[in-house]
């Protein structure tokens, strides 16, 4: 009996959820209609080159041939640190959830006769595409997601860890790029250039500087994510239970004799 | 050109809201999420679409970069967001197996 | 002017097939074929955006937004499914 | 801003409450010395400042500290004849107070705390008194209210922290009405300073209507902490406080305050000419006559001793705002030295009953029995005080009575006598049983709670002498009323300049 | 040469990659950083006081290629107000956190929230702003979970979700503006669209988007609901950066946006709708901190209200013409900004202390606490009184500004609302306070314990005293008239 009613009601209020759903439905079609028209103003403008040609005009001094690479780590140079510092953030974040869940079973051998090729050929690629960056399409972003890619694939063959190095290695790699990027940045100011404002005879090997650390940096740092919790290692607590009575307690247990409950 | 901007731009919006609106409706964490995805993959698309300057002259290369930008954003927020849900569900079937 | 006809065709099919994936992937109630939908989605979004002759953000979307985005919810529908699974068999016991 | 001595003073008188009350909060609760050296030096420092200042106003100094807290939001504090007469009340008996504070707290726990806020809230009277525009006073009201919160809760008993919520919610809205107020009159003056004669004088006839709301509102305001009927609600529930606070509220401070701030509305701000036009004065002449009756018969109702003393504070505090409303000079001056009598008379009346509570354990009218022969020089200067406010000749309380009565004839407001004879009557009704009972009904044959204190008087000399000298005050001030800075002396002078006679 | 502009930015991340690489020394690492952040950030307020506006276009390109940087007056005082919370809130966490896997994960993310919050309010580029907001909301929605239970879970979760959902709005009008007016740099683009009223729609639908994406993150009611579990379930130093600093900086860049960037399409009724939503909120937050259970939900129920009373200057300002007048009602604003946050970081601090001597936070169980905690009680009395707006702290002056202009322009009905949110407020701070003084022992020994008070009490004193006293600096740095609407009123 409790069991058709709970039947019941969920009928009725997926019912309700029904009708709600189709008027938020009529009303973001009403939205989008006027976003665009709004969007068809908008265009008719006539901003229309917009920053294209002063970018493309500005693009001899930045040291790159590609244009988005110049914008990237060039003009806009600046986003692009910060970015780095917001992969840099929900990776924290994943870590400050726990220890990673053990990895899956160790897969069979298709899998891992795949791995024996795929992942080199997916970091060579990835170098490549950090190389070509400069003038063609890729870049820092590109070759560290197939680096990524490549800690994926490993942690699907069966390593726990990703093929990551210990997590001592692993938070110096992670940081290498936004340390990299704002030490650079940061010398620049102190030389007098300003910060991030890159001498141009200098700028393609402070790019490629820079890119190849935000290369591994991404990498890492998507692989870890992937892993999805703090690499075990010999700091960390071994257990999911430790860390769950520990949570429990925060911050009553601090320091004082807890009242009875 | 414009006609190409104009169509691909649109279609842009109509992710928007199309996604906006299955984030509004849809309960589960992981359909939110993607949700939350084509939300942000419409607005990419907007900026993707102007950048777009016809066969013969080069694309506007600074939307690109934003959007780059913004993919990557949008692939931290994700991790993130997952990751809490984990643990969420950890949370709630220790609660339940109380 | 037949040219610009297939032109047009050509972008139409991409646009609907886009907006078709994008749909399928929200409508769809079941997380493993969600999240497939929404990888053929952002593959697809790649393959639009280079025709918008935007290279290197298409490769950076299909890497790291249909890539590991994808890969990522795949391992949290996989959980989901599991604990599902789990606690199901703890209702019925 | 110039930095001498004139600029330096009134804020100084401020400070020197102020600064002693931040460290006592810091001394540990087992040094008594230290902190009753701290609270002395306070309250001695402040006492000879204040007598500079009096000379210095003698002489015809101007003394102006001012602070610009925020572009056009200046904190001023000056001293006016006004002020030094409110300033020299509050330092005197703050001193006499702090004296049976410490006699009274002598065996309680959370001292530090306790003089701490003491400290705060005297500052904040001061404050007030030498505010020198309605911004200035308001933050000094609303400090005043703060202060005195955690002395009314002190005892944390669920009655006081009753009482205590009672009398935030009443002085915290009054506050915020007065905010209003003054916020509303800024908008239409710019900022609103104390002058002699008022400032509003020169103001189109068209914003006369919006000048009677914004008296309408601060009025309201006001009345809360004037216990204005029927805004007085706060003042019985308070009673839980420890005598000293009682003192602090009824005479010195609270109480004071909200008279104090509608002498200065009315004289200072719109000037007694503009308000009498606007048909203001017979509103609050009407209210004050009401309370003044209204306070009396309910202080007739009254067993417990602190309550009958409360609402009779409610009753007399209304001569003020009643010397207030009536146009014209003499009125104005019955007024005035009423907000120093009544101060003497009802701190000498608490500390009285605060001392048949500490020593006896009698809280109530009916146990008062014989309590004249246990603890006479106690009970005389019960006696004194009771006597002043029924205006027996030639206590304080008299003098106040008849410059209040000659200023209704004055005035030509005949029926200011008719409310005089009542209150008289009203007073005499709840006060003479009293003394009848203390001094001509047997001793019971055990007191509900007695305690010996080693000494040759009848209590604690700490709390024996504050009344005796304050008794002795109510008489000084009724005998010598005519001597120069008597207190009716220096109301005349306050009067003489409001009507710039 | 080094730049105080880029240093308030470039410190903290750097600190934040020396935290995150070198662990074992994150307390110590962590506390330099903080320091030398607050060190910048004091160096670029006394650059702003002598110099007046900073601008600083990163790279050496055209201004509108690359990124600026740009510190006026509104920026350099919440940048100072965030920067000196920052370090009250570091200060007081290396006593709080014990848990060394805790302390590890606090250092990094506190400062890379502390650069995104340096960097937003300096920002001078749209899309700029958009990174710096995700990074903010990332690192927030991670500190914020940091205690791991399930309730800090969940509303974090939903906290990081709804606010990835405002960024996205904000980036959609973002595109709009860009696709429009070519620019994505704040200056040029307010100049193109005072020099474009044609394209109003244009405008007005980009600020729809940008304002409600904003208005979700600075929690304008009815978009609130995810912040009271958010910030009550966060550990206290958190819950004070999330409440003090993080949804102030939302409502900056709405304020940034409505002032610099709209200001010639923004009329009366725009002005009315946030204003109308702030007026509840007043009311209805003020109303659940009354009813909230626990000393941490009516914190964030407070802030619910407290970010209320911001909007209610939009009205005002757009009412009143250019000059003394309307500065005064900016510098209030500003003041009343700063005061929040001063304010509700010394008291969540406060709260926190509580909660860890006492183990719980109900307030109905939290009798006695003024003798067994004084200096904690009275940082919650302190900052109390700057949350009601009693003088003489910040926000009575605050107050008082915004009355003065709702009577000026003829819109006295705000004045209802600020009264009513005033006494509210009241009675939710002495709620609390009122069972402080009760007998009985909570918690049950005497505490004292330096590290952690001073800050709360710093930061609770500033807000009173410091701002209540001495607010005149706020317009200098303003760069504003010192008003004085009338006589004598001015030095």
């Amino acid at each position: 009996m409790t069991s058709m009613t709970r039947a019941r009601r969920a009928a009725r209020s997926a019912e309700r959820n029904r009708d709600l759903s189709l008027l938020v439905a009529v009303l973001l079609a009403l939205l989008g209609a006027a976003l665009t028209v709004v969007y068809f103003m908008a265009l008719q403008a006539g901003a229309a080159p917009r920053l294209a040609d002063l970018a493309y005009e500005r693009l001899p001094g930045t040291g790159v041939q590609n244009p988005v690479t110049a914008v990237l780590l060039n003009y806009r140079a600046y986003d692009t640190l910060m970015e780095l510092a917001v992969l840099l953030a929900a990776l924290l974040g994943i870590w400050s959830l726990g220890p990673a869940a053990p990895g899956f079973q160790r897969s069979g051998a298709v899998l891992a006769g795949m791995v024996s090729w795929v992942v080199p050929l997916l970091i060579v690629t990835g170098g490549y595409l950090l190389w070509v960056g400069g003038y063609a399409p890729g870049g820092a972003f590109q070759a560290g997601a197939l680096l990524g890619a490549a800690g994926v694939i490993v942690r699907l063959a069966g390593d726990p860890r990703a093929g990551l190095p210990g997590e001592a290695a692993q938070r110096w790699l992670l940081v290498a790029g936004v340390l990299v990027f704002t030490l650079v940045g940061l010398g620049l100011m102190v030389f007098g250039a300003g910060f991030l404002t890159y001498p141009p005879k200098i700028a393609k090997w402070l790019i490629l500087a820079i890119e190849m650390a935000a290369t591994v940096a991404i990498g890492v740092a998507l692989a870890a994510a992937y892993v999805g919790g703090r690499p075990p290692g010999p700091q960390a607590r071994p257990t999911a239970e430790d860390e769950d009575a520990l949570s429990a307690t925060e911050p009553a247990a601090e320091n004082t004799p807890a009242p009875s409950p | 050109m414009l006609t190409a901007q104009f169509l691909y731009g649109g279609a842009g919006l109509v992710l928007f809201a199309l996604g906006l609106w299955s984030f509004l409706v849809h309960e589960p964490l992981l359909r939110k999420i993607i949700a939350l995805n084509i939300t942000g993959a419409g607005v990419f698309h907007v900026l993707i679409a102007i950048a777009y300057r016809g066969d013969v002259a080069p694309p506007d290369p600074v939307p690109h970069a934003l959007v780059l930008t913004g993919i990557v954003v949008a692939v931290s927020a994700t991790a993130l967001a997952l990751m809490l849900g984990a643990r969420l569900q950890d949370a709630e079937e220790e609660d339940r197996r109380r | 002017m037949s040219q610009l006809t297939l032109l047009i065709v050509f972008d139409g099919v991409l646009l609907v097939t886009l907006l078709a994936l994008g749909f399928a992937a929200v409508l769809s109630p079941e997380p493993r074929r969600a999240v497939m939908l929404f990888i053929a989605f952002g593959l697809w979004l790649s393959l639009v955006w280079a025709r918008l002759k935007a290279p290197d953000v298409a490769l950076a979307e299909a890497a790291i937004g249909a890539g590991l985005g994808g890969a990522l919810m795949l391992a949290a529908a996989r959980r989901a499914a599991r604990s599902s699974a789990r606690t199901d068999g703890g209702d019925e016991t | 801003m110039s930095w001498d001595y004139a600029a330096l003073l009134p804020g100084a008188i401020v400070l020197s409450s102020l600064l002693p009350g931040v460290f006592i909060f810091l001394v540990r609760e087992e040094s008594h010395t230290l902190r009753t050296v701290l609270n002395l030096v306070g309250a001695i420092a402040k006492l000879v400042l204040v007598g500079l200042m009096i000379y210095g106003v003698w002489l015809g100094q101007v003394f102006e500290t001012r602070i610009a807290i925020a572009p056009g939001l200046t904190l001023v504090l000056n001293a006016d004849a006004l002020s030094v007469l409110f300033v020299t009340l509050s330092t005197v008996l703050w001193l006499v107070t702090t004296v049976y504070a410490i006699g009274y707290l002598e065996h309680s726990t959370n001292r530090s705390r306790f003089f701490g806020f003491f400290s705060l809230c005297v500052s904040a009277t001061v404050g007030i008194a030498l505010s020198g525009n309605l911004l200035t006073f308001v933050i000094f009201y609303e400090i005043l209210t703060l202060a005195t919160y955690p002395l009314v809760a002190h005892r944390g008993t669920p009655e006081a922290t009753r009482g205590a919520k009672i009398y935030l919610a009443y002085t915290l809205s009054g506050g915020l009405l007065l905010l209003v107020g003054a916020v509303w009159l800024r908008t239409l003056t710019g900022p609103v300073d104390f002058v002699e004669g008022g400032m509003l004088g020169g103001l189109s006839p068209d914003l006369h209507g919006q000048l009677v709301a914004i008296f309408a509102v601060l009025l309201a305001g006001l009345g809360v902490k004037a216990a204005l009927v029927p805004l007085h609600g706060w003042l019985p529930q308070s009673m839980v406080a420890p005598a000293p606070v009682s003192s602090l509220l009824h005479a010195v401070a609270v109480v004071k305050a909200g008279a104090f701030g509608i002498v200065r509305v009315v004289y200072d701000v719109y000037g007694v000419t503009l308000a009498s036009q606007l048909g203001l004065l017979t509103v609050l002449g009407v209210l004050a006559s009401f309370t003044i009756v209204y306070g009396s018969i309910l202080a007739m109702t009254q067993d417990g001793l602190k309550k009958r003393l409360a609402y009779s504070t409610v009753s007399q505090v209304s001569y003020i705002a009643l010397g207030t409303s009536l146009l014209g000079p003499v009125a104005t001056v019955g007024g005035l030295v009423h907000l120093v009598h009544q101060g003497i008379m009802k701190i000498t009346l608490f500390f009285c009953a605060g001392n048949y509570a500490e020593t006896l354990g009698v809280a109530n009218v009916s146990q008062m029995d014989g309590v004249g022969r246990r603890m006479p020089l106690t009970t005389l200067a019960f006696t004194v005080g009771a006597l002043g406010m029924i205006g027996i000749p030639p206590i304080a309380g008299f003098v106040s009575k008849w410059y209040l009565g000659l200023g209704g004839v004055e005035a030509g407001q005949h029926w200011v006598l008719v409310i005089l004879a009542t209150s008289t009557l009203l007073n005499a009704g709840y006060f003479l049983p009293i003394l009848y009972r203390a001094w001509f009904r047997p001793l019971p044959a055990s007191w509900p709670k007695e305690h010996h204190f080693h000494t040759r008087f009848e209590t604690m000399g700490a709390l024996l002498w504050p009344p005796v000298i304050t008794a002795v005050f109510c008489l000084l001030a009724g005998l010598l009323a005519s001597a120069p800075f008597s207190p009716l002396e220096w109301a005349r002078l306050i009067a003489e300049r409001e009507y710039g006679l | 040469m080094t730049d105080p502009l880029v240093l308030c930015i470039a410190l903290p991340l750097v600190g934040a990659m020396l935290v995150t690489a070198l662990p074992r020394w994150s307390v110590r690492l962590g506390i330099v950083s903080a320091l030398a952040t607050a060190g910048a950030a004091v160096a670029l307020t006394a650059a702003v006081w002598q110099q007046g506006t900073l601008h600083l276009i990163l790279g050496g390109w055209d201004a509108q290629l690359a990124i600026a940087l740009r510190a006026d007056g509104l920026a350099t005082a919440l940048v100072l107000m965030a920067n000196l919370v920052g370090l009250g809130i570091s200060v007081y966490a290396t006593g709080y956190f014990h848990d060394r896997l805790r302390v590890r994960s606090f250092w990094p993310l506190w400062l890379l929230l502390w650069a995104a919050l340096n960097g937003l309010f300096l920002a001078g580029d749209l899309f700029n702003l958009y990174v710096m907001l995700e990074l903010l909301g990332i690192a927030a929605a991670a500190l914020g979970a940091l205690t791991g239970n399930r309730d800090a879970v969940a509303a974090n979760l939903r906290y990081l979700l709804v606010g990835l959902l405002g960024s996205i709005s904000y980036l959609l009008g973002v595109a709009l503006l860009y696709t429009a007016h070519g620019t994505l740099d704040l200056g040029l683009l307010a100049q193109r669209i005072a020099a474009a009223p044609e394209l109003f729609a244009v405008n007005a639908a980009a600020m729809a988007l940008m304002v409600a994406g904003l208005a979700l993150k600075a929690a304008l009611f009815p978009l609130h609901f995810w912040l009271p579990p958010a910030h009550a379930n966060a550990p206290a130093p958190v819950s004070a950066a999330l409440s003090a600093l993080v949804v102030k900086a939302a409502f900056y860049l709405i304020l940034r946006l409505w002032l610099d960037l709209f200001w010639p399409i923004t009329g009366m009724a725009a002005a009315m709708l946030p204003a109308l939503l702030g007026a509840v909120a007043v009311l209805w937050g003020s109303w659940r901190a009354l009813r909230a259970e626990r000393l941490k939900l009516l914190a964030a129920y407070s802030t619910v209200a407290q970010i209320g009373y911001l909007f209610l200057f939009l009205p005002l300002l757009t009412a009143t013409p250019p000059g003394p007048a309307r500065d005064d009602l900016l510098a209030a604003l500003l003041l009343m900004a700063v005061t929040h946050g001063f304010a509700k970081a010394g008291f969540f601090l406060a709260a926190g202390l509580v909660q860890t001597n006492a183990g719980h936070d109900r307030i109905d169980d939290l009798g006695g606490t003024a003798q067994r905690l004084p200096a904690t009680t009275f940082a919650i009395a302190l900052s109390g009184s700057a949350l009601i707006g009693l003088p003489p702290s910040g926000s009575f002056i605050g107050k008082w500004l915004l009355m003065q202009g709702a009577i000026a322009t003829g819109q006295w009905w705000w004045v209802i609302v600020v009264t009513t949110g005033s006494l509210l407020a009241s009675a939710y701070v002495f709620r609390v306070l009122s069972r402080a003084f009760g007998l009985e022992p909570t918690p049950l020994k005497f505490i004292t314990d330096a590290r952690a008070e001073v800050p709360a009490l710093t930061l609770a004193l500033i807000s009173v005293a410091v701002l209540g006293l001495a607010s005149g600096p706020l317009w200098t740095l303003l760069g504003l008239s010192a008003a004085g609407s009338g006589t004598g009123g001015g030095v």
